[in-house]
């Protein structure tokens, strides 16, 4: 019986008053206090890495009683994926936190801010460790409610209607997923996503468990900002405040991706793959597509966008749409009959870390942009330019988030792109409908890239005499610390990826 | 052999993690920043030399060493004559740059950045010629290019330099992903990236007979586009020119080194790899080597005529890059049986006296631009007398570029043309001998407009002086090289472990010499008197109006289509994000919708549904108690329409259970 | 069982009444006469069940029955006192001036 | 062993309580500390009532494995006539959430203080006798003694509701009666056709004779159900018998609303749940009467018209008037399921649906009392009262569905047995029903906190009533994590239903 990711929830939970009373008191004291609690859940996760990677079964396992009646224990458990996505959340979080002290100074209720941002941290992190379907889905929404007023309060224009789009549009996509959720519980009498992954693959009824792999995938896909359903994200990424863009971006977003490799495919799609390969063939292609509709969609807007947030906004569905293309690289033939489901193929490793170095790097761009607004109080493009020189370190940070993002070396997401470009090759030699799509896609990335540099080049390049008196100056202390530990993370995932890696390697779908 | 494998990894490792240094060591002293760079280039230089004796004295096998890095890919350096040639060169370019830098670049703003970028686009090149395996190459490919955009667009408040970088960034992004598709594939049928894996895995399955050559083809074609790309080939060779906005040292180095020449190398690598397996030589000799020489002869030929258009001083020497690696790939498109064919050491070759003359006519460019202000030939002339020494130097420059014996250029040039004439048709072969004549054409004329003629008048306002010493050096080396390279031949040969039919003698007795001769006296002449001596002829049909200047006026409309494709984009992306902004309202409009019918139903509810609800009952009773109830008409309220809505839903719910149970 | 008919067709003029009428009393009445038609089936089929408790129905059921009519009726009286009618319509009328004239106060 | 007077002490001591309280009320009127004392008055009447009914959990839970127990006025055995009561599960599960609702509510409405509306001695009074009959109303073992108390109940809730004794009340409360009588005779005549046919009332002994009724009474026995059903449908506010719920619930004073939608529709549910699930069985060999498809069609109507005439209401008190009519037919579905999960969902929901609104209406009504009733006046509420604005968040929370309070459990469940009850097509409905909540909810919270409050007046938040409300907001929350508590206490209930009859 061991407490560490029970901790994980209750640390955060228990400090939540304290956090408000401390934020009452002072706005730096508090942004410090929730970024020890992002170090002490860094090292609480980073505890359960050496078992994940020695357990014959790569899993860190914690169970604790909660609801017997509905078969449901507040199980937890930790494996290469979960732990590295978690690991990457609280970096964020603690970065975010670490911003806030300089960015949220003199804005009102900042005490209430802390206590919604550990709220947030409950969710974010808990949603990666709860094997648990019902615990899921607890996590799952309440990443939502302190997003929704994290956002609606401390954002910019016209906040809440963002807020308010933002959460109806994820809530709708969390109530299929309820509704997926419970029908496992009832086709298996399990809520415990790895029981209920074996018990699927006998139910009596496969047809059901085709809807249910639909419902619980447009669900998540919501989540992700996947076209058609993405209308909330560039309204709520570019109206929030810096620090929630990131982790909206970041972490938020990517648990759809997440939740949609773990659930869909990993406990539901052996299921279906069993009953009808040629449905969860065809099932893959669809998201393949899907995938390759958001990558234009994001990248072409994002080519004339000319609102700063909104432009990384659109970034963020291009790149959604990368991490989709990537999950429907998923094998399908490697499933069928098989209740467990080594995943070492390059392109779902790729795609896992392309989670991991898209979070880093959409945070850093936000969290950068964050703080070209914050110090010119402007978010048109086209009035900016020439801001190289008056702030070189929001420069540099930025230019690598938008290098990172452009899948440039040696920055994140360019290892991970090129997985999962790699992985898509190896499909591509026994699936001929993947050659089209990925063509496409690598395309995409010549679109991304020149998204990326317009960014630069309009913001920080050039001149501008727009500025006129009004001054300019580097952003403060506790921002440039911020940035830094983002940059680091940036470029340790683009240079040496190999610890995450292992880790991702290890995970075995069901 | 130990040296010689801590040298490999150092000689990459060292200019990489010096470049993070330059920031730290810049906060103490600007003097001190930039002394470590040249410091670092020398060190660089010294370990590049090293290997040279291992492989020059070595089987000119391949020997590789790696390390564990990414799960499943590991990061190593690959030495052969190939691997080393290049890291030679790249080294001994950047250290000539980083000295002639110290004079150039003296008093710029931003020279932290500049000395960060400039170790560690000598880093990434030196690591893309050294990597054994094609991840570790491709990152350092696309460091490359990232390099390079940051360099381009150094002066980063003038917005044609940032254009260019971004140009440029874009361009050979699309070769990039050509690339990537390439690796993609061989990874899929090899199962590495390592060289070693792949060069096994074709063996293995072309003497089982096993080897699909057809994707392998296309493979060679998708490599063969991210050489064009990174090479400025055809029909990507525009941005070379938009990359003159870099400072012109950035542009020698960008041009003799680095960037560039990384497509040769990497087609030459892959020509060493396809080479192990005549079926796959086979498979590629019909289409995919004809494509090679035939980009590189077109992209000879425009480049030529472009250069003799331009009136940048800086575009010259761009559009003679671009011509010069058409040579290249003209010379690999010839190398059927990879390292044994001439046509491949001559590309080689070729593309080091190319590093030397180009390098050279870019620091003796740099030097001009310093020294007036100005790229524009036109407002130059006359500066034999004040620039006397860069005069001599961009003499010996431009008598290597046109290929004049016995200078370097006339060697490695003739071994090219004598392996197209071998292998290539009769057009190949006029457009090479063409090219020849139109390199002396504009040679003469640059160096006519700059030096020879009257001092313009824009040269009259100011005091023009020699360039400094520290400029000079790295271009006096370079000189002595471009004389002396072409006797280098049978030496480089031997290092490269190739034996040639032709000596260096040779070079002068075959065929090829008296017709590549006796082009350039004409052309030369005509150059030289229409610029020089101010003769009109030609000068009226360049000036004149006709198809042939509407054509080199606009570098053959590849830059009008590709900003037309550009625009389009910018068109489509315009067209989606209004297409955005009018989904993006259809929630809310659903959402209207909803309420506004659900207040219909309202409405309804309250004061239709109570209407005719009346109407009901008047007729009920009308028509069953006429007479019995004297029913008047009955009051609008809201309590009657409960009571009608509770019989009712009695009503509906009968109906149900009926249907339910079905009696 | 021509009582339980006569208690349906007391149900049916009740359910008619309810309809049709606005006067809050023979709305009231209505109803009254449908409870009193479930009343009377109580005790005839008590009766004819040969339970004999019918009595013990009727008594408990008139006991109910008094206490809400109880109810209604001074509902009935503060109504016809506030509004000196227990037309519903009238009331209503009433009720909405009087609503909007808080609404205005 | 549970005896008659386990049952009846609650419900006498309940009804004394409600006797004594006009003479406490004389004697503390004249002290200083009035509210002090009066809180503690009503603190001893719900710790004796709440020991009464603590004592008859006990005794009852005290035998092993307890079944139905049906105990008759007289303490003899069963006879058909005589008044019984019946204990089982459900109905001490019921009779502790009652007792414990009403509780809070009733101290909500001591510190419900306000000049034109405070509650007097005889408001008091009919709310422990309210209590009193919903308990004896739950506890009762027969169909006429359930009509019984349930008649006293309505009348007391008529009581409450007028108790402002403005038109709107009036009004609101002459709708409430006529449709309650209506609905009233409605039952009497179905109980009247139903004793035709088993000669019984008793639940016990009524399900046993249904299960061998003679085919030629079927039709018959149709009839009687469409009464009942449509008798009972009126009181639980099903669509479309639900107009007189918002009304009545809008004009009321808070605390009255707050009563009424937390226990008086709560009883309605039982009611249903106790005729249809224990009486009329649907399925199996003993089935009597399918009438799953009626039931599910009224369910998707009550949701969806519950939910969209929400959307459209502006006055803030009768948009969560129209939550309850929602949260009516989320209960029908768990019904209309007929699972032990769905059982264990409708029980777990009237606790939690229960507890939601009343805690939405008592934060209503303190913000009404401020003068601010519709969504425009609610602009900047969240900054003017913001702890109250937080109870209503929560509460509003709850009703969407949002882990981890305990609307989103209770709405797990019942969409859960939906599904197990192959009737996916009332859970997609349900789920979506639940979104557009969320869409009305959030923009009330977005009135709350986005818009700019029009005037600038700064309103002192009196704490202690907020007291009550955030025992309320806790308890969501606390039963949203760990639903273990509650559904403890229904595990029996499922066991109990299986007795009866074989489950899916």
């Amino acid at each position: 019986m061991s407490f560490t990711l029970l901790a994980v929830f209750a640390l955060p939970a228990i400090s939540i008053p304290f956090v408000y009373l401390t934020g009452k008191k002072s706005n730096k004291a508090a942004a410090i206090f929730v970024a020890l609690i992002a170090l002490v859940i860094l090292a609480l996760l980073l505890t359960t890495v050496p078992a994940i990677l020695n357990n014959p079964g790569h899993r860190y396992v914690e169970s604790h009683a909660w609801i017997q009646i509905l078969n449901a224990d507040f199980s937890l458990f930790a494996d290469g994926m979960s732990v590295s996505i978690a690991i990457i959340s609280v970096i964020l979080i603690f970065a975010a936190a670490l911003f806030s002290i300089n960015y949220m100074e003199g804005k009102k209720n900042v005490a209430v801010y802390y206590a919604l941002l550990t709220m947030l941290s409950i969710g974010l992190v808990g949603v990666f460790i709860t094997s648990n379907l019902i615990l899921f889905y607890f996590c799952w929404e309440l990443m939502l409610v302190p997003a929704y007023f994290i956002v609606g309060n401390w954002g910019y224009r016209d906040s809440y209607k963002a807020a308010f789009k933002f959460f109806i549009f994820t809530h709708a996509g969390a109530v299929f997923v309820l509704l997926g959720i419970g029908a496992i519980y009832w086709l298996t009498g399990f809520t415990d996503m790895f029981q209920a992954q074996t018990a699927l693959l006998t139910t009596a009824f496969p047809d059901v468990v085709k809807w249910v792999l639909i419902a619980l995938t447009a669900g998540f896909a919501v989540k992700m900002a996947i076209v058609p359903v993405h209308m909330w994200l560039p309204d709520a990424h570019s109206e929030a405040p810096a620090t929630m863009s990131a982790l909206l971006s970041g972490v938020i977003i990517s648990a759809g991706a997440y939740a949609i490799l773990r659930l869909s495919l990993g406990v539901v799609f052996p299921a279906v793959n069993l009953a009808d390969p040629a449905f969860a063939l065809n099932f893959l292609h669809a998201l393949a597509i899907f995938g390759i509709i958001s990558a234009f969609f994001g990248s072409l807007i994002a080519l004339v966008e000319t609102d700063i947030k909104r432009l990384i906004a659109y970034s963020s569905i291009a790149h959604m749409g990368y991490i989709m293309f990537g999950i429907s690289l998923f094998p399908s033939n490697a499933v069928a009959g098989t209740a467990v489901l080594v995943v070492s193929t390059t392109a779902i490793a790729g795609t896992i870390l392309h989670i991991l170095s898209h979070a880093v790097s959409k945070g850093l761009f936000f969290l950068s942009a964050g703080a070209v607004m914050h110090q010119t109080e402007t978010r048109d493009i086209r009035e900016m330019g020439g801001l190289a020189g008056k702030m070189p370190f929001t420069a540099v940070s930025a230019t690598i988030a938008a290098l990172s993002i452009a899948g440039a070396p040696p920055f994140a997401c360019f290892i991970s792109e090129v997985l999962i470009f790699i992985g898509a090759f190896q499909v591509m030699a026994t699936d001929s409908f993947y050659i089209l799509p990925t063509v496409l896609m690598l395309v995409a990335t010549v679109l991304s890239l020149a998204y990326s540099l317009r960014f630069t080049s309009r913001v920080f390049l050039g001149s501008n005499k727009n500025w006129g008196e009004k001054k300019i100056v580097e952003v403060p202390k506790y921002m440039k610390i911020a940035l830094a530990i983002v940059v680091v993370m940036v470029i340790i995932i683009g240079i040496y990826p190999t610890p995450f890696l292992n880790l991702i390697q290890t995970v075995q779908f069901g | 052999m130990i040296l010689e494998d801590v040298s490999s990894w150092l000689v990459w490792i060292l200019p990489l993690i010096a470049s993070l240094f330059v920031p730290l060591i810049a906060k103490y002293s600007a003097k001190a920043r930039n002394y470590f760079a040249v410091a670092i280039s020398v060190i660089t230089a010294g370990l590049a030399l090293s290997l040279v004796p291992g492989v020059f004295f070595g089987s000119g096998e391949a020997t590789s060493t790696s390390v564990a890095w990414i799960t499943g890919i590991s990061a190593g350096v690959f030495i052969d004559p190939l691997s080393v040639l290049f890291t030679t060169l790249v080294a001994f370019f950047g250290l000539i740059i980083a000295i002639y830098s110290l004079g150039y670049m003296k008093g710029e703003e931003g020279l932290t950045r500049y000395y960060f970028l400039l170790l560690l686009f000598i880093g990434s090149m030196i690591g893309l010629v050294i990597s054994d395996n094609l991840i570790q190459m491709f990152i350092f490919w696309e460091m490359v290019g990232l390099c390079s955009y940051a360099l381009i667009s150094f002066w980063y408040k003038r917005p044609e330099s940032v254009r260019a970088g971004t140009k440029v960034f874009i361009m050979t992004r699309i070769g990039d992903i050509a690339l990537l598709a390439a690796i993609g594939i061989l990874f899929t049928m090899f199962g590495t990236f390592s060289f070693h894996g792949i060069i096994n895995g074709i063996q293995t399955a072309a003497t089982a007979g096993t080897l699909d050559t057809g994707l392998l083809v296309i493979a060679a074609f998708l490599v063969l586009g991210g050489a064009i790309a990174k090479s400025a080939q055809l029909p990507l060779f525009t941005w070379l020119y938009s990359a003159m906005e870099a400072p012109t040292s950035v542009s020698a180095l960008l041009h003799a080194a680095t960037m560039v020449k990384a497509g040769i190398y990497l087609l030459a690598r892959f020509i060493l790899i396809f080479s192990v397996a005549p079926v796959l030589i086979a498979a590629l000799q019909p289409l995919w080597f004809p494509v090679v020489t035939w980009i590189g002869v077109l992209t000879a030929i425009i480049g030529a005529t472009l250069a003799l258009t331009t009136t940048d001083i800086k575009g010259v020497l761009a559009y003679s890059t671009i011509s010069q690696i058409g040579f290249m790939m003209a010379g690999l498109g010839t190398a059927v049986e990879g390292a044994a064919s001439i046509g491949w050491f001559a590309s080689l070759f070729h593309m080091i006296s190319h590093a030397f003359f180009e390098g050279l006519g870019f620091l003796l460019a740099g030097g001009i631009i310093h020294a007036i202000g100005t790229r524009d030939m036109r407002l130059m002339g006359g500066l034999k007398k004040t620039m006397p020494i860069s005069f001599i130097l961009m003499a010996i420059m431009i008598i290597t570029t046109s290929g004049l014996p016995p200078f370097a250029a006339f060697f490695s040039k003739g071994l090219i043309i004598t392996s197209v004439t071998d292998a290539g048709n009769l057009i190949q072969i006029i457009l090479l001998y063409a090219t020849t004549a139109i390199t002396f054409a504009y040679s003469v004329r640059m160096f006519s407009l700059v030096f020879m003629g009257k001092e313009s008048e824009h040269l009259k306002k100011q005091h023009v002086h020699e360039a400094p010493k520290v400029m000079l050096i790295p271009a006096m080396i370079l000189a002595g090289l471009c004389i002396v390279w072409g006797l280098a031949e049978p030496l480089v040969a031997s290092f490269m472990h190739v034996s040639l039919e032709t000596s260096l003698l040779g070079a002068f007795t075959n065929l090829e010499t008296p017709i590549f001769l006796s082009l350039l006296i004409p052309t030369g002449l005509i150059a030289y008197y229409s610029y020089y001596k101010n003769y009109q002829g030609v000068r009226n049909i360049a000036a004149g109006k006709n198809p042939l200047t509407t054509i080199l006026s606009h570098g053959y409309f590849f830059d009008d289509v590709y900003g037309g494709i550009a625009r389009g984009i910018s068109n489509v992306s315009d067209g989606v994000r209004r297409f955005e902004g009018m989904i993006s309202l259809f929630p809310q409009k659903f959402a209207s919708t909803i309420i506004h019918l659900a207040n219909e139903v309202h409405v309804y509810l309250d004061v239709y549904a109570d209407k005719s609800l009346d109407k009901l009952i008047n007729v009920l009773a009308n028509k069953t108690l006429t007479g019995v109830s004297k029913m008047k008409k009955a009051p609008s309220t809201s309590l009657r329409n409960y009571i009608a809505a509770a019989v009712l839903g009695f009503i509906l719910i009968a109906i149900l259970i009926i249907l339910t149970i079905g009696v | 069982m021509d009582f339980v008919i006569l208690s349906l067709v007391m149900l049916a003029v009740g359910i008619y009444g309810l309809l049709t009428n606005r006067q809050l009393l023979k709305v009231f009445i209505s109803v009254e006469l449908i409870a009193t038609a479930a009343t009377l089936n109580f005790v005839i089929l008590a009766s004819a069940a040969g339970v004999g408790l019918g009595e013990a129905f009727l008594i408990l059921a008139f006991s109910t029955d008094t206490a809400i009519s109880g109810v209604i009726l001074a509902l009935l009286v503060i109504v016809a006192k506030k509004y000196g009618t227990s037309d519903i319509s009238k009331i209503v009328q009433l009720i909405q001036d009087k609503d909007e004239s808080e609404v205005e106060a | 062993m549970v005896e008659i007077l386990d049952i009846s002490l609650p419900i006498i001591s309940l009804i004394i309580s409600a006797l004594l309280t006009i003479p406490v009320f004389k004697i503390v009127r004249k002290s200083s500390h009035k509210t002090a004392l009066t809180l503690g008055w009503f603190i001893v009447v719900f710790i004796i009532a709440g020991a009464t009914v603590a004592n008859l959990a006990l005794t009852y839970y005290s035998i092993a494995n307890p079944g139905l127990l049906n105990l008759t006025l007289n303490g003899g055995a069963s006879s058909i006539i005589s008044s019984s009561f019946l204990v089982d599960a459900i109905s001490i599960y019921m009779a502790i959430i009652i007792v414990a609702i009403s509780a809070v509510v009733v101290i909500y409405t001591v510190f419900f203080v306000n000049s034109n509306e405070r509650p007097s001695d005889r408001y008091f009074a009919i709310m422990l006798m309210l209590t009193a009959a919903l308990l004896g109303a739950v506890l009762s073992g027969d169909l006429l003694t359930f009509f019984i108390f349930w008649e006293a109940a309505t009348a007391a809730a008529a009581f409450l509701m007028m108790y402002r004794k403005n038109a709107f009340s009036l009004n609101a409360t002459l709708k409430y009666l006529v449709m309650v009588i209506i609905a009233s005779a409605f039952v009497l005549f179905g109980l009247s056709i139903v004793y035709g046919i088993t000669g019984t009332l008793n639940f016990i002994a009524l399900r046993d004779a249904l299960t061998t009724i003679a085919v030629s009474d079927k039709s018959l026995l149709i009839l009687a159900f469409v009464f009942i059903a449509a008798g009972y449908a009126i009181e639980a506010a099903i669509v479309p018998f639900h107009f007189w719920l918002p009304d009545a619930y809008t004009a009321a004073p808070a605390p009255s609303s707050a009563f009424l939608s937390a226990l008086v529709d709560q009883g309605s549910y039982y009611i249903l749940i106790r005729i249809l699930l224990y009486i009329v069985i649907p399925k199996g060999p003993n089935a009597t009467l399918d009438w799953t498809f009626m039931l599910a069609i009224l369910a998707a109507l009550t949701m969806i018209a519950g939910n969209i005439f929400a959307l459209i209401q502006n006055d803030v008190k009768r948009l969560i008037a129209y939550i309850c009519v929602a949260d009516v037919g989320y209960n029908l579905i768990a019904i209309t399921s007929y699972t032990s999960l769905g059982l264990i969902g409708n029980l777990y929901f009237f606790l939690i649906g229960g507890i939601t609104t009343a805690l939405a209406f008592m934060v209503v009504g303190i913000i009404n009392k401020h003068g601010f009733k519709t969504l425009e006046d609610f602009s900047g509420i969240g900054k003017k009262l913001p702890l109250a604005s937080l109870a209503l968040v929560i509460a509003g929370l709850s009703f969407i569905g949002v882990p981890p309070l305990g609307g989103f459990m209770a709405k797990y469940l019942v969409f859960t047995s939906a599904l197990q009850a192959n009737l996916s097509w009332l859970a997609v409905i349900g789920v979506l029903t639940s979104v557009l909540q969320a869409a009305y909810l959030f923009r009330l919270i977005h009135y709350m906190y986005a818009r700019k409050s029009k005037d600038a007046t700064v309103i002192k938040e009196s704490k202690r009533i907020l007291i009550p409300i955030f025992i309320l907001a806790a308890a969501l929350l606390v039963l949203g994590l760990f639903p273990q508590l509650v559904l403890n206490l229904l595990e029996p209930a499922t066991r109990q239903l299986q007795l009866i009859t074989p489950l899916p």
